[in-house]
């Protein structure tokens, strides 16, 4: 992901400033390239010390799914991605209940630990942020 | 008096995103609104090749944000690791679009009142 | 805060995703393909008017008419243009879109 | 729709094979130009004089609707092009029933005259092709 | 004919549409984010359990892997590689997309 | 042994297309049938462009179908009005590539024994 930091340039005052930054992941890893693109806007997020938080909704659960094995497709395994995040203090991953169930999926499917919580609270998860960035 | 950010996603005549952002843009302005940046990120680096050339009837969809971003002191940046994956450089960059890195989107996210996506 | 949704509900979940996250404060704006969502008749119609006794739903009329879809909106859908959007984006803290 | 007819080049050599082309229509118009585009080749697919068949389906059915008026979002309504196709000996244009009545839509509501066909019908036209594009 | 969906079932209904389609001799192959398609214990499976009973379903393997999915495919649904997916390409007359 | 036509409706890295139109060319080659043509449209256009520039540990989806085309005499046409509106000129093409007509489409339909879409 070395690409992902170049060019963060602070010339303007933005210091001090901390907003609660959400991101909605709500699409498939591979078939598009979002999970990727928005893996990368969270972690320039957090070298902003932003206060960062991943909501993965729909079939975004599948972003954060164990066992991806990429080689067959030629395209690079990002999902050990998700575990380094703790490493830039982003704790707060957030996956919607009945999207992981609807799935067949449970919590000892993710690679790395999440807070699974229903849509109502999702729901007031998103009312406390003030960017949201959905792709 | 509001400053807005705006984040477009994809590219131009494939998704109606880059019409409505700019529709947006232009209806925010006019109402007194402020436009700080405008920021292309995924497939929305596209949206400043100089080469586009669509046909004659059609609306010119990067010359309509290259004047909107002239006349109105609007920062028009495109997000340099995605434009290089998909062969957007200086090259074939349209004047009055710059191209920078994804801590401007952060940054547009920090300073404005409201950041708006439109995307597919 | 408010909700934009560009997809139509007849191809993709994004609608009736959105629908589930909704809170007091929350209204819902139906733009690009979206606007299918506003549609008497339809196959989606009636989780729409439900919705609609509880929050406001908007749909962009630059957005209806394009698609010929002027005479089918369900009552009760407000209709704004650009400068109604621009509104609905200032007079709610956040906005998420629902792509 | 000019461009869509510059470059064709017959130089090698198809002359006289015809084959029945099945273009299948599912998407929207406006929000994707996938329908538009898509009109763009079934036009020039009229000009090697192949045989051509339209299917609109899901939201494809929406392409065909009347009174599209698309000054307000600044793009070129295309919709009295499928009104053209008639001189371009395009006449098989099929509509399955069941996206039309799911939407709310009947007959009286298209721009052109279409024949409105099972699901099963509409498979049965499948399997009668040589060439089948969607977009 | 063959039939290639290759979006998620849970998002769009590109797998329900084409499944109203298929006749004698058809078969499907799922590619791409069409293979959460052929997964069990989802919202789709019984869907695609029932179709499985008289049509052929494949997967393509490599898209399955990449994902993650290897240990949750249904009974019954075959896996091929790509140069099994060209041979499902040859061996039927023509070939849809259902995008 | 079969002739197929390819066509590729989605730009690269961005939709997974391009990736399995490619290994299924390769594939396909590999069992001795013959791909005479990919012809790139809509966003496929953009998988022609020589300023395409991904990270170092990524494959290269353009010069992978360039040296594809090379190697097995594949047919690589860019849909010209498809290009023009998107910012594919001679400029930025990548050799190997040609731009022309949507004919070239219809043709490939016509000559080969199975044509297979890959798209969004």
């Amino acid at each position: 992901m070395s690409e992902a930091t170049g060019g963060i340039e602070m010339e303007e005052d933005s210091s001090g400033k901390i907003k609660k930054f959400l991101y909605v992941n709500r699409k498939a890893p591979y078939g598009t390239i979002y999970a990727l693109e928005s893996l990368e806007v969270v972690l320039i997020t957090a070298a902003f010390d932003q206060d960062v938080s991943l909501a993965f909704i729909d079939d975004g659960v599948y972003q954060v799914v164990k066992g991806q094995h990429t080689k067959g497709i030629d395209v690079k395994n990002f999902s050990p991605t998700y575990r380094a995040l703790e490493g830039y203090d982003i704790e707060k991953l957030y996956v919607e209940k009945e999207s992981m169930e609807t799935r067949g999926l449970k919590e000892s499917d993710f690679i790395v630990p999440v807070k699974v919580i229903s849509a109502q609270e999702m729901g007031d998860l998103m009312l406390t942020q003030d960017v949201i960035l959905s792709f | 008096m509001m400053k807005f950010g705006i984040l477009v996603n994809e590219g131009p005549y494939t998704h109606q995103a880059s019409d409505t952002a700019y529709l947006f843009a232009k209806a925010a302005i006019e109402k007194g609104h402020k436009i700080h940046r405008v920021f292309f990120y995924h497939d929305g680096v596209y949206n400043s090749s100089r080469l586009t050339e669509p046909p004659t009837d059609d609306r010119h969809i990067v010359n309509r944000w290259q004047k909107l971003g002239k006349d109105h002191h609007i920062d028009l940046v495109v997000c340099v690791a995605a434009a290089l994956r998909r062969g957007i450089k200086d090259e074939n960059l349209l004047e009055g679009f710059r191209i920078s890195g994804l801590g401007q989107l952060v940054e547009s996210g920090i300073q404005s009142d409201r950041l708006v996506v439109f995307g597919d | 805060m408010l909700h934009t949704v560009n997809k139509s509900p007849t191809e993709r979940n994004a609608l009736e995703s959105c629908l589930k996250y909704l809170k007091k404060g929350s209204a819902v704006l139906l733009i690009e393909d979206g606007v299918y969502g506003a549609l008497k008749g339809t196959a989606t119609t009636k989780m729409v008017e439900q919705t609609l006794k509880s929050f406001p739903i908007y749909a962009l009329y630059p957005d209806i008419e394009a698609r010929g879809m002027q005479d089918r909106v369900i009552d009760g859908i407000k209709l704004v243009d650009y400068s109604g959007f621009v509104d609905l984006v200032a007079e709610h803290p956040t906005v998420q879109a629902w792509l």
